[in-house]
């Protein structure tokens, strides 16, 4: 449980003139969920973007499972066993739901099993089974997203902000699926504003600010810590939950 | 018979997407200088509902009426020049421009601007000023010259909510506003909306999930469920019945175990 | 949880609503039957109606690689026209060299001699394809006006090419002895060539319905198109897959080219960028990027040409872009439509 | 007052303000420094396609309209000038009610099409206007009993606006000012007068409400935008200068015939000059159409003298004939959008940002 | 002093091919009427090209800028009829000669006319006229097929008019868009009008440009109910669709094996010589101008241009195409067109067309239209 799975070094990302990432590092511990934190702009949604190679690292190294793929492209990246929920959701809305999971699954199509757990976890997912992808509600939409993700098991999910949108029983739904997936040997990468979500499910956490990770740990100690909350993300607990 | 119509009123109104029936006949008046938390699960209408109101979508039938005035018809601008804004719950916002441009555009709509085409667009000084007042109250200013595509996320959705309120109408109609908003940035939103309704007597829709949002600004709640109107009253009222309880918050009802 | 609480209600669709869906079909009947009530002499309406469903054919076989190239890629492809050209004049250099094939007395000869050209001049437009897809779109992919601009420079920068490779004058030659000429049923004249372009025409439909219908390339090109970031993400690689369906659509534009070159017996370096208007009309009228629309909309426009050209000319001139106003009136996607564009 | 004319849309770059300034005063003083026919001619042209351009660019740069039609309105500015010239005589009055009908018509034109086709997608929207401006062409050629057919029109203007008439006896710098000159005067002063109106209409609040437009329309209805009359208006203004940029050709040129005013080839002249330039900008319609009429016009020639130098050279000779020039226009056509992809203007002005 | 001859005509564009043959046949023309040296009375003569890319402004402005700015004494094109159009008023300003060639519209030495226009090149009407005299006699039935368009329709009634006097019969017209692509329609009008009626019947088409219709027609086998097909001559590239209709009659223009004169024979042992392929229409009418120009500056002794008017109204000269006189009303050059057949040979690329008649300068009645 604590060899890294997937590893950054002093990572820097640069959009255009940009500098965004500022030397992350970043460590996620085989078979847990991890948890990046961060006000917004902070960087946390081009770390997973830098990982999945939609951005490249202008200095520095990721490596997962052993293997650099600091400059693999997407695809490569994608196939060496990580999935990717994008803060967009990144829905095809001109295919239907069901061609959404199709094109997730790879060639050799959807296991009936993982299906019906999907489409009991997220009941829309088959109502709208073959409605377009488009018509669907925001929060939906984020259903989908998920369900692609996890249609098939992977070694490493990167998930953006998961419960945006959501009415708070299907938050329940996604904690437990997370929950679920951990037991599977998955791994998570998780961005969370969410904090009574991301805490309750959580195992390590990050903290980002202004292209840094201000501060890296166990999400238990962090729960425990008014203080430390309050400092890193000028958030008390007790006001929002 | 009285003089004072609610400010916004709907009868009946539905719609159907090919058999879907997606709001399914709702009714319901939301008087002036209140402040309509709309929830239900995902999926239950609620954006639908807005697209309804603010004229995205034409109702298969039923009626909207603002100012006790029929706009089932009216055309979106139309709404708009009427008192109706809103704003989306997926960010919606002019990509190539920046941040105060996008600001601008909207304080130049509300002026009735549009059309004036021979003078120079950057002598209305009343409409920068206006611009950048909003951006202050969002916290945006710092970023005002960024192109809006290039915003984090959370940022873009401070953006849509500053949009709402350059546009500053009657009704206006927040969707999830503070989604993907960091912790510390929500109260600050969260204030601009106590704000608008409590010094500005504007009414307001707002739907969220965030039970503690909703508990903290709502004067009413209005629960969707499957398109149809399905509880209405006070926030702890509502919150408490089991409807609510099951098919929203995901707790099983005491009454059942 | 209980999945039924979550359930939303469904109505009952109405029957017109669901016909509705099915109306384009109707059309080409209803136009051929409207024909026949109008010139009323049953043989002469059946010269026309093959004659139109011909013309229609080969109009589709030009357009549908423009369409699928639209449809699946959004690329809008103004060069396409140079792609009919190059193709008309790689097929017909090759049936000059296989002089001896096509002028032979034998059935089976002159359709090899039409084959080879065929598949030849569908390699050459397909590597072409490659060249301007490499070179051309793909720094352009998601931005249509750039499209247009870099492709119409494509367009004349390939003509002019033709003229330097081909020479500046007009090229004919015959078609092959057994594609000359009509059947005769009664006073019916059919031509013999035409009834080959409706094969060719019918069976190129059918598989490419049955490609896109059938396979994943239509379901990830077009995802591709929306979002190629999260394709990628999925792990597929987008970009090869694009340019081989830009091949593809290249190939068919030479395929097109063969046989309107044949259709025509003379052909110059802009013939493909003559008929493109046409083109444009046809996969306007089906739908951007829809190839079952494309066919029927192909279908409707050389029925009904033939039809007032036979009628009342002068209105023939402008039945074409009419058909096209009133599909847009009824439909503004066009017939059907597939491509979210905006 | 340099800015308030300019509308305060400065060049914002100083390469850019130097290269306008050259152009405006060689344009300006064209009689006079350029010695020759030819080189008056070109002055004469770069003006009106300034002006057409421009107009050009507020559909396409500023409301990310894409038209096949604008030489449609281009040419019926040119049709009703000309067939006024040639009904009522070589006099002013016929410009000027030729001219003013042109707008007319191009305008009512303009507002057809916009209100019947704006609604559906951008790209049906182009190819909608490509088939009606195609047909407009076959129009003019089938209707020759009034517009002359594929040979178009020949007519005169009135007298002080041709060479025989001469405004002073002696010489000016070693120019006899004659009535071509005055002719190019009316075409400089009108072209600077409606690029000007167009600088000032694209930085109103009409014009940035057209950029909100191009961006996000939805949006636009929503904060209370009518985005159809927008564009139609855009649409209808546009025409209208383009029909004035024609009326200004049928009066330089004495002709209006199909191949100077609807061909698809300025339609696709006039694509280039404005994504060479720069969309979106104004300025870039000035730089796109002077750089391109000068490319159009010498380039030719330079390549006959290449092409005869290096003659020994088999293939390259005959890829540099001058009856190639089409194909390295081609070429050109796909650099410029590899190497400005903002043209020229985005060009200098990011190199000093 | 050198002699500037322009020739302004359109060398890049859809019509490159024609102004290739054309550029050819005028350098070919002045060097075989200088008998090589290129000077006349010891003035060398310069031909300087420009290209009116056939846009008619251009066009304009080439001329002008020939005649303004390059001092050319006389001038020499274009191609197409709509440029040569906006050219004519260009050469009355600069009172300098334009010599039309090979651009056909009637107009040209027609309605807009001017005394410095002369033309080498056939109008329409002359290739309207050649065929209604070859093909017009006693119990012929004629339909005709035309672009719809001014050309077509103008084409056709001079046709119908030179046709009235030979005792055929018009009996339908039909006209179809330049850009049609199926001809069926057409075609089913045209047999309906022709089947029923007796003697011989031949629908004659006069189609300018691509997209021609003959071919398409003879797929539909009008012989069955008996009817031929006509049209006029044309370039060698488009003869090769003459090679399916063996039997075909018209008039022609030009055709290198047809006229039996030394210019002539020159031309085409010369053009086979140099370029390994026969003269074409192009190329004869560039040779005649050429020729034209030289025995005009000869004969007038100077390059002013009221002496060369003088000199070239009535002017006789000899061409390729045997003699052809610039008549002094309109300035058009009356000149032979021929009768033929077509004869079909598997080792010539072309429908090789047979001398059936010269048709004379006095068996023509070309009407004078420019009054
Ligand atoms: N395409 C882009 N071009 C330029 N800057 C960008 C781009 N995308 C993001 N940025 C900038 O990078 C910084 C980090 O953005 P990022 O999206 O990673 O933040 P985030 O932590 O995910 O924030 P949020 O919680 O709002 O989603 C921000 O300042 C943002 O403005
Ligand atoms: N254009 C459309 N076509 C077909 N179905 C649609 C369309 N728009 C919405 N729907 C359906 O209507 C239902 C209600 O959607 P709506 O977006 O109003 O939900 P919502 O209450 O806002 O949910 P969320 O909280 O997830 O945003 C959904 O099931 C959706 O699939
Ligand atoms: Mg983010
Ligand atoms: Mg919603």
């Amino acid at each position: 449980m604590t060899t890294p799975l997937l590893t950054l070094e002093g990572v820097h990302t640069h959009i255009g003139p940009y500098h965004i990432l500022q030397g992350v590092d970043l460590v996620v511990p085989e078979g847990g969920v991890s948890v990046l934190l961060g006000r917004n702009g902070a960087g946390k949604s081009t770390t997973l973007r830098t990982v999945m190679g939609l951005w490249t690292a202008s200095r520095g190294r990721i490596s997962f499972g052993g293997r650099e793929i600091t400059r693999l492209d997407t695809p490569s990246i994608s196939r060496s066993g990580i999935a990717f929920v994008p803060e967009n959701m990144g829905i095809f809305t001109d295919l239907t739901v069901a061609e959404n999971m199709t094109l997730a699954a790879s060639r050799g199509g959807m296991d009936p099993k993982r299906l019906a757990w999907i489409q009991d976890l997220f009941p829309p997912i088959g109502t709208f089974w073959n409605s377009s992808a488009g018509t669907l509600s925001g929060g939906q939409k984020q259903m989908l997203a998920v369900s692609r993700a996890i249609i098939e098991p992977r070694q490493l999910i990167l998930i953006d902000e998961p419960t945006k949108g959501l009415a708070p029983a299907i938050i329940k739904s996604m904690t437990d699926a997370l929950r679920q997936l951990k037991e599977t040997e998955t791994t998570i990468l998780l961005v969370e504003q969410n904090f009574a979500m991301a805490s309750s499910i959580g195992d390590t956490v990050a903290i980002m600010d202004d292209g840094h990770i201000v501060h890296a740990g166990d999400m238990a100690e962090l729960v425990a810590d008014v203080d430390l909350q309050e400092r890193l993300m000028g958030l008390s607990l007790e006001a929002h939950q | 018979m009285t003089t004072e119509h609610p400010i916004l009123e709907t009868r009946d109104v539905t719609i159907r997407f090919g058999g879907h029936v997606a709001v399914d006949h709702v009714s319901c008046a939301f008087p002036r200088g209140t402040l309509t938390a709309i929830v239900g699960p995902n999926g239950a209408g609620k954006t639908t509902y807005f697209n309804l109101i603010s004229g995205q979508l034409k109702a298969t039938s039923g009626q909207v009426l603002l100012n006790g005035a029929d706009i089932t018809r009216a055309s979106v601008p139309e709404r708009t020049a009427r008192g109706i804004g809103r704003a989306f719950q997926l960010t919606n916002l002019f990509p190539s421009l920046s941040v105060r441009e996008n600001v601008r555009l909207v304080a130049q709509a509300k002026a009735g601007k549009g059309f004036d085409m021979f003078s120079m667009a950057d002598s209305h000084i009343e409409l920068i000023e206006r611009a950048e007042h909003v951006l202050a109250e969002v916290r945006l200013l710092d970023d005002g010259d960024r192109i809006v595509s290039a915003l984090s996320h959370g940022d873009q959705r401070k953006l849509e909510v500053a949009l709402l309120i350059a546009l500053g109408p009657q009704v206006l109609m927040f969707d999830e506003p503070t989604a993907g908003m960091s912790v510390d940035e929500v109260p600050v939103i969260l204030d601009l909306i106590r704000t608008l309704k409590q010094d500005m007597d504007r009414t307001i829709l707002l739907v969220e999930h965030k039970m503690d949002v909703i508990r903290s600004l709502a004067d009413r709640i209005i629960v969707l469920h499957n398109g149809a109107l399905v509880a209405e009253g006070e926030p702890a009222a509502v919150i408490a019945m089991p409807i609510v309880q099951e098919a929203y918050l995901g707790k099983v009802p005491e009454a059942a175990q | 949880m209980s999945g039924s609480a979550i359930k939303p209600r469904i109505e009952k669709v109405s029957l017109s609503d669901r016909l509705a869906d099915k109306a384009p079909l109707l059309l080409v009947p209803a136009l051929a039957l409207a024909g026949l009530l109008a010139i009323g002499n049953p043989s002469t309406w059946l010269t026309l109606t093959v004659a139109g469903v011909a013309m229609g054919l080969m109009v589709f076989i030009m357009a549908s690689g423009l369409t699928v190239v639209f449809g699946l890629m959004d690329v809008i492809n103004f060069g396409h026209g140079a792609f009919v050209s190059v193709g008309a004049f790689v097929g017909f250099s090759i049936l000059i060299w296989l002089g001896g094939w096509a002028s032979a007395p034998s059935v089976f000869l002159n359709l090899a001699a039409v084959l080879v050209a065929i598949l030849v001049a569908m390699t050459v437009t397909g590597l072409m394809g490659y060249a301007f897809e490499r070179v051309i779109v793909m720094p352009v992919y998601g931005q249509h006006l750039k499209q247009i601009l870099v492709t119409m420079g494509g367009l004349i920068v390939a003509q002019q090419l033709i003229y330097v490779f081909w020479g500046p004058d007009a090229i004919h030659v015959a078609r092959p002895q057994s594609l000359q000429g009509s059947i005769l049923l009664g006073n019916a004249a059919i031509e013999k060539y035409r009834l080959v372009a409706v094969g060719i025409g019918l069976v190129l439909f059918l598989v490419m319905r049955h490609i896109l219908r059938s396979t994943r390339i239509g379901l990830l090109v077009r995802a591709g198109v929306e979002n190629s970031e999260m394709v990628e993400a999925l792990g597929y690689r987008v970009k090869r897959l694009f340019l081989l369906v830009f091949m593809a659509g290249s190939a068919l534009a030479g395929l097109g080219g063969v046989m309107w070159g044949l259709y025509q017996e003379t052909i110059t370096a802009h013939m493909g960028s003559d008929i493109m208007v046409l083109v444009f009309i046809v996969v306007i009228i089906g739908g951007l990027g829809s190839v079952e629309g494309c066919f029927i909309g192909a279908l409707l426009v050389g029925l009904l040409s033939n039809y007032t050209a036979f009628l009342e000319p002068k209105v023939a001139l402008v039945s074409t872009i009419g058909l096209m106003v009133v599909i847009l009136m009824w439909r503004p996607q066009g017939l059907y439509p597939v491509v979210k564009a905006k | 007052m340099l800015k308030r004319l300019l509308s305060g849309d400065t060049p914002r770059s100083p390469v850019l303000t130097a290269l306008l300034l050259v152009i405006l005063l060689t344009l300006a003083f064209a009689p006079f420094l350029l010695p020759g026919t030819k080189s008056l001619e070109t002055a004469a042209r770069i003006c009106i396609f300034i002006v057409l351009v421009a107009s050009y660019d507020l559909l396409l740069g500023y409301a990310g309209i894409v038209s096949f039609a604008h030489t449609m309105f281009f040419g019926i500015g040119a049709y009703g000038t000309a067939l006024a010239l040639s009904s009522t005589g070589p006099s002013f009055l016929s410009i000027v009610w030729g001219s003013a009908a042109g707008a007319l018509v191009a305008a009512l034109f303009a507002l057809a099409i916009g209100l019947f086709s704006l609604r559906v997608k951008a790209i049906f929207f182009a190819m909608v206007t490509l088939a009606v401006a195609s047909a407009f062409a076959v129009l003019v050629s089938q209707m020759s009993w009034l517009t002359g057919g594929e040979d178009g029109l020949n007519y005169k203007i009135p007298r002080e606006l041709t060479p025989a008439f001469k405004l002073f006896s002696a010489k000016i710098f070693g120019t006899s000012v004659n009535g071509k000159v005055l002719s190019y005067y009316l075409v400089f002063t009108v072209a600077l007068c409606l690029f000007l109106m167009l600088l000032r209409v694209v930085n109103s609040p009409f014009g940035r409400t057209l950029q909100a437009v191009r961006d996000n329309d939805f949006r636009a209805e929503a904060i209370g935008y009518r985005v159809v009359w927008y564009r139609t208006t855009a649409t209808v203004m546009s025409a209208v200068v383009a029909a004035l940029a024609g009326s200004l050709l049928a009066v330089w040129l004495r002709y209006t015939g199909p191949a100077t005013t609807l061909s698809m080839e300025i339609m696709i002249d006039i694509l280039l000059m404005v994504v060479i330039g720069g969309m979106g900008t104004m300025y870039g319609a000035v730089l796109g159409a002077t750089l391109f009429i000068l490319a159009q016009t010498y380039l030719q020639g330079l390549m006959g003298a290449a092409s005869s130098a290096i003659s020994a050279v088999p293939v390259v000779s005959d890829l540099i004939a001058a009856d190639r020039w089409l194909l390295w226009l081609g070429v050109l056509f796909i650099l410029s959008v590899y190497f400005f992809p903002t043209g020229i203007v985005g060009r200098l002005r990011k190199a000093r940002a | 002093d050198d002699i500037k001859i322009a020739h302004v005509y359109g060398m890049t564009g859809a019509l490159e091919a024609y102004a290739k043959q054309s550029h050819t046949g005028l350098m070919m023309g002045l060097e075989y009427a200088t008998d090589g040296s290129m000077e006349i009375n010891g003035n060398k003569l310069v031909v300087i090209e420009k290209d009116t890319q056939l846009k008619p402004d251009i066009g304009k402005a080439a001329l002008a800028e020939a005649f303004g700015d390059d001092d050319a004494a006389i001038a020499v094109g274009p191609v197409s009829s709509g440029v040569a159009l906006a050219m004519l008023p260009v050469a009355e300003e600069y009172g300098k000669i334009l010599l039309v060639e090979p651009a056909v519209a009637d107009s040209i030495t027609g309605a807009d006319w001017n005394r410095f226009i002369f033309r080498t090149g056939r109008n329409s009407s002359q290739d309207a006229i050649s065929n209604a005299v070859a093909l017009g006699a006693k119990d012929v039935t004629i339909a005709t097929l035309a672009q719809d368009y001014a050309f077509g329709h103008d084409g056709v009634a001079a046709f119908k008019e030179a046709l009235a006097g030979t005792g055929a019969e018009l009996a339908f017209e039909e006209y179809a868009p330049t850009d049609t692509q199926d001809f069926t329609a057409a075609a089913q009008r045209i047999f309906d009008a022709l089947k029923d009626k007796p003697g011989r019947k031949f629908l004659f088409v006069i189609w300018a440009g691509g997209n021609n219709p003959i071919g398409k027609i003879q797929a539909m086998e009008p012989q069955r109910f008996g009817i031929e097909i006509s049209t006029g001559g044309n370039i060698l590239a488009a003869m090769k669709a003459y090679k399916s209709l063996p039997g075909m009659e018209g008039a022609t223009y030009y055709y290198y094996d047809i006229p039996k004169n030394p210019v002539n024979d020159w031309l085409v042992s010369e053009h086979q010589k140099r370029f390994g392929t026969p003269p074409d229409f192009f190329t004869a009418g560039g040779m005649s101008a050429g020729i034209a120009i030289v025995d005009a500056l000869r004969k007038a002794g100077s390059t002013d241009t009221e002496a060369l008017i003088a000199a070239m109204e009535g002017m006789e000269f000899e061409t390729p195409k045997g003699k052809m006189v610039f008549r002094k009303e309109d300035h058009q050059a009356l000149q032979s067109m021929y009768h033929f057949k077509i004869r079909v040979d598997p080792n010539v690329e072309w429908g090789i067309p047979e001398l059936v008649r010269e048709l004379k300068i006095e068996d023509m009645n070309i009407p004078v239209r420019n009054k």
